[in-house]
């Protein structure tokens, strides 16, 4: 076990943190977050041209094999900075269901293209009521006379949805919306006819979209991988996706304490500045445990992720997004409560991050949601788990050796 | 001590609710159900319903009779408040009719009265309130905008911070430190009244978290105020401003809308299905609503209490503000719950980018749980922080 | 509505706050505490004569017909002086018990004794199981040939039993555990051959006992009221129950909230008093709020207990147990907190104000039992409630008129 | 970066465990399961536990190889109160191994060494801590113990307070104030060593809220100490005392003793039983249940840090603070649900009658959940309350 950072991982983090620095101060980012896609295609290929996209994918994709640290660490700079582009639901998300339940081909086809930066991907997964429910579908894929599929559902948040060009859509070939088994994906592009689009902007601003499709018809090559084998998959990358969003929670807390920190230096009030008066010390002590706990919240999920046990692997990381999901709303919340007034205003950075973290703890399941798992997967209940769950193999889920 | 509601009340509730019911039938026959937020603040709308409202003596209620009130107790007040909250009707000018009326009928001059109080009771006139600064939030007696006596006006300078419904308003009562020419420190603050129009305000008005413009940054430049338009003695707006902040006191606590978030949340959790059962059977859930549910039922009788209390008492004032600090906290906690529940459909926000909403879009249940979800951040800060509340409970307690 | 206290009231009231400043100080009641019985029957004696034991009885067992606010009233300064007499399992849980249950003759021969503080009852009806729950008992009651009873199960924790002359103990004639009908009440002498009584204290230092019986007799007069019919009287006893330890909370939180502000202003510690800290002096405020806020919740139960509708009753009471509950458990905790190590010694007020605060929470259901109650009792859920519900009479519970 | 446990720690683990528990076997193969509190305070069983334990070079491994210790590396320390607090064994005397020791070692003279130190490593010697005074809990600096030289002697006049174990103790570490005759103020403290048997020493137990006397006045009158005795330079405590209270932090938060806590509540919860139902059943426990253990996992984590922190870090002092701060206030929580889970049973209250707890009875599951429940109501007072911790907290963060 170490806690400090290799020289590779200084290397990296050092690169994303001077980008974040350099291009993407606040008034920048309100500049970008103001464009009609909301997000930047110019960083978005710096981000290709640095290898960032690629990072935790394979070298035959044309990634850098990089472990989950190296993602927590961008991940983390990209909070303290609130980076809209969507590498979470692209470079994260979709990407890693791709990988995991893709064929060779269609591995290396997408991915090399999206690793690139010329291929926006986004995971059409999640529906109305699945609340971070995984297995929780109801989209139906029926097979075609000529070994296609139509496709029947609807997808409530697809992040990155307004954007992106292919969906990895997930619909079910057999089974009810409980089961784990019977849940396929697809590769849809976003111009396929009968793919009803409603892009909208989430209230932190990222970019989403709802989808609708009634027999919607694709070839049989857009099913990626084993029909109605995908849920596997699917867990991986909302697990990879749950990671790198508590790095990003930490990111954001961790600003927040630091301009808090620094307002409170400055600010006065009642003919003394605002950090003598004992109160408020004491709130920025609670939010500073706070940010400390979900740190470590975040290095236990990440050696939980490394764990072969699947319920125990479920059960560290469902922790880890209940605490830090909390710690996030408490830290965004009291941000702006210590700020005053000026913490309500939406051209001061407080009041961003407070939105992105809202919107992190409600990402994927909240924080009761997860509580409630926690417990799920443990000895009392016999959970509803795959039977397969040992023979999906998360090559990636491994923290780096070194 | 007895708990059973008296019947006059009862009685008077039960004539207010016929009675309103009656008014917005015959005024605004088809509005729109679920009051749309843009329609009821329309000024338009306003205008209309305080009118009907004060032909039925409803518009000012709470004032004193000589000015076309009626003198109701605090009790009246207040049930008239939550009477209002129950039905979907335009806004009304609180901070005409709650603040700057019963300050110019206490302490303005006859001529104030006379030229000012009608036009808020007929809602021909919306007022804003300029008490806070950059560097003066909760803090008034740091206050920097200045009055200089020239002849028969005062020339104001200053910077005005978080006005609310400053781009609306007609009017402004202020704070500001009149100085002699020479003589610059420490000479009390003075409550002045400003026409919007005159020559050299400035509104610009800025965005909060939850997309829309509530509040205003009012640059003041060589503005010339009448000296007529002092309200009471120089120096002394403080006493006027504490006055006014000290009288609206309960109604921070919005405990109508209060209720009606709680109410709404029942519904929800009813409506919302996850993973193909209404959110009402998610223990976690319940669990939070009977607290909510619980914790609005000590407020509403912690309200009771206030509205019985003497004046003079200062447990009054702690009264109040636990009323204020508690109550916004519910508030929060309520409005993220709401939010919350609608799971993936409340995380999309229509007003982000800045467009006034739609106004058919926005006041959807879904979308105005977002927007309220971040509006409500800013309970706990304006009025009086919770640090205040805090800061006045313990020194009260301890006689600090 | 009045919040103010009637010239009655007000006399009432002086009256229980002179006996407890001039003969309930600490020191004596830690005497009183440390006694074999923890109890003092002097006391006893004095309540009976000052007739505070029939308080909310009627007047024709020797009572006087006063409402559940002179009830409250008692309660609150007894919480203030941590009375340890057992004034609410015996004067309240056993006479409204009695009272409801009991013929006129029952009623009048052991009630009128009870008012005259000759005879000390207790209700013996929780179990291990019930939590809180009224209706929950598996105690059983059979009728033997010549008309008695044989009575055989488990009391848990009987408030006051070890003091007890006689047993008010309740039994199921018929139905299962979770049947509202079938319960009936027996009146069974402390020393009835078969009946293992043992007795014990509490963690606040309270008289109980543990009851156990197998096929214990009793004469069919013993059968107090109607056979299978108990089961309303029981819950205006709890009821009753319920508001008094409410007000005693109450008074105990106005005590701690006293004595803590009282330390605060003295205790100098780092060069100044703690009362000047801000940090200090919000937990004040905060604990001060809590208190405000159960006392505002306990005048909503007595409005509620007024409320002809069984549902909102029961939610009434609900809500104030738990909020009150959870305020006490919160203040008490506090009042130790900020003392210091003071707070901690068995020879101070504050511990011993915690721990009764620790117990009241705990009593009847605690604080999640009565939340759950108040969703179970709304629309959304059909409660198990009694068929009969609108007839059983709770004639004392209406607040005062005056 | 990277989380994988090292090999060396998982076999180091294992042997230790492995050992302890053939210790144990051989040397009480007849100890009562679950521990009895009597039992495991029994200074008898206390100095075999520790002589055996010496054999092995597990007495006080965290102290140089010179003193016979091991110059273990703080995460073995951890990893062995861990291991330790898995079985049931008699208590170690954690103030003079933890506390008094590494002072002597580091500041002590080479007398004092040899005299003390091999004393406090066999478990001859036990000692208690006599810092606070009435007026002096956590703020030190006002304490107002004397002690005036006379020849070879300090003459020692004071009352100590809270003064854990001093009724049991043989030795006693204690900060006082040297003053010479004729001057009285601002001596700065000095850190004296006491025989407990020495005359003018009285120690009055008085029990805590669980009734247990864990704590102690000590009267200090006309106490003579042997100049021998002060320990460093006179005036200097202060640092002495930091550097002890400093050392310490980490094991205050006693994960161990939490870990056992938890997972004695996940159990309780599948054995009781509410209206026929395991109490597991119930989802407010549920939720509640995995609420700690989440929180648990943070800290275990958060520990982890702060032993591969570096010592002259000032962060290291803020996470050791943090868990301090947040492993008491856990405790605290878990100790309050471990009790409610038994309901009436937990009630029950062997010790308020000031009667020593039978071992037997004291030590079933129940009763010392009733016990622990107000015990650990201290958690967040003795070794520097929360409120101190938040103090430190917040001054490193805004470099106060």
């Amino acid at each position: 076990m170490d806690f400090t950072l290799s020289a590779e991982q200084i290397l990296l983090r050092d690169a994303v943190r001077q980008h974040c620095q350099e291009q993407y101060r606040f008034h920048e980012r309100l500049a970008i977050l103001r464009r009609p896609e909301g997000f930047s295609r110019e960083h978005w290929r710096s981000y290709a041209r640095l290898g960032w996209l690629g990072v935790t994918l394979p070298e035959d994709v044309g990634g850098f094999a990089g472990s989950l640290v190296d993602l927590v660490l961008i991940m983390k700079e990209f909070g303290r900075a609130l980076v809209l582009e969507p590498f979470l639901s692209c470079a994260v998300l979709a990407a890693q269901a791709v990988n995991a339940a893709g064929n060779k081909q269609q591995r290396q086809h997408l991915l090399s293209a999206m690793v690139k930066g010329e291929l926006l991907l986004a995971l059409a997964h999640f529906e109305m009521e699945s609340r971070g429910d995984v297995q929780f579908i109801t989209t139906r894929a029926t097979r075609t006379a000529n070994g296609g599929f139509l496709l029947s559902g609807r997808k409530s948040l697809v992040l990155g949805g307004g954007i992106a060009d292919q969906f990895v859509l997930s619909a079910r070939s057999y089974g009810g919306p409980h089961d784990w088994e019977g849940i396929s994906l697809f590769l849809v592009p976003a111009n396929a006819p009968g793919l009803v689009r409603r892009g909208f902007r989430t209230v932190d601003g990222g970019n989403a979209a709802e989808l609708e499709f009634t027999r919607l018809e694709v070839e049989a090559t857009a099913l990626l991988g084993e029909e109605g084998c995908a849920a596997g998959a699917i867990q991986q990358a909302v697990d990879h996706a749950i990671i790198s969003l508590c790095a990003e929670a930490v990111g954001a807390m961790d600003k927040v304490v630091t301009v808090t920190r620094d307002y409170m230096k400055t600010r006065r009030a009642y003919g003394t500045t605002l950090s003598t008066l004992q109160a408020l010390q004491h709130r920025l002590a609670d939010m500073l445990v706070e940010l400390e706990l979900s740190r470590s919240m975040l290095y236990r999920a990440l050696a939980g992720a490394a764990n072969p046990d699947w319920q125990a692997r479920r059960k560290a990381l469902s922790a880890a997004k209940a605490l830090i999901g909390r710690s996030g709303r408490f830290v965004g919340s009291q941000g702006i409560q210590l700020h005053g007034g000026i913490g309500m205003s939406d051209e001061y950075i407080i009041g961003h991050l407070f939105k992105r973290l809202a919107v992190i703890e409600a990402l994927f399941g909240n924080s009761d949601f997860h509580l409630s798992q926690m417990f799920e997967d443990t000895d009392i209940h016999a959970k509803k788990t795959p039977a397969h769950s040992e023979s999906v193999e998360l090559t990636v889920l491994t923290p780096a050796e070194k | 001590m007895n708990f059973e509601p008296n019947p006059d009340d009862v009685l008077f509730r039960a004539e207010l609710r016929t009675t309103i019911q009656n008014i917005l039938d015959t005024l605004f026959p088809d509005r729109p159900l679920n009051g749309g937020r843009l329609w009821a603040s329309n000024r338009e709308h306003m205008r209309k319903w305080i009118r009907a409202l004060d032909e039925h003596g409803y518009a000012v209620p709470h004032w004193p009779v000589e000015w076309k009130g009626r003198g109701w107790p605090p009790l009246w007040r207040s049930i008239f408040e939550d009477e209002v909250s129950r039905v979907d009707c335009p806004h009304r000018d609180l901070i005409s009719i709650g603040f700057v009326g019963p300050v110019l009928y206490t302490f303005g001059t006859d001529e104030q009265k006379r030229k000012f109080l009608p036009r808020i009771r007929s809602g021909e006139d919306a007022w804003c309130q300029g008490f806070s600064e950059p560097d003066a939030g909760s803090d008034l007696l740091s206050l920097r905008t200045t009055a200089i006596r020239q002849g028969e006006h005062f020339i104001l300078n200053g910077r005005k911070l978080w006005i609310t419904r400053a781009h609306d308003a007609d009017m402004m009562f202020a704070l500001a430190r009149i100085e002699a020419a020479g003589n610059r420190r420490q000479q009390g603050l003075s409550f002045l009244l400003l026409d919007m129009r005159t020559p050299g305000i400035t509104v610009n008005p800025f965005r909060m978290i939850d997309g829309v413009p509530h509040v205003n940054e009012v640059l003041l430049e060589n503005v010339r105020v009448p000296v007529e338009n002092l309200v009471g003695e120089q120096g002394k707006g403080w006493v006027y401003a504490r006055f006014l902040l000290d009288r609206e006191r309960s109604l921070v606590a919005q405990l109508p809308g209060l209720r009606r978030m709680v109410a709404s949340l029942r519904k929800t959790l009813q409506s919302e299905i996850e993973c193909g059962a209404p959110l009402i059977e998610n223990p976690s859930y319940r669990l939070k609503f009977s607290q909510y549910e619980a914790e609005l039922g000590a407020l509403e009788f912690l309200e009771l209490r206030f509205l019985h209390a003497r004046d003079d008492d200062p447990n009054t004032q702690v009264l109040a503000s636990i009323l204020k600090l508690r109550g916004t906290d519910l508030r929060q906690r309520v409005s993220e719950t709401l939010w919350e529940v609608y799971g993936d459909r409340g995380l999309e926000f229509s007003l982000c980018l800045g467009a006034e909403a739609n106004d058919e879009r926005g006041t959807e249940p879904v979308h105005w749980s977002a927007v309220n979800h971040l509006f409500q951040r800013a309970a706990t800060i304006a009025g009086g922080t919770s640090e205040i509340q805090r800061n006045i409970i313990a020194g009260v307690s301890l006689g600090l």
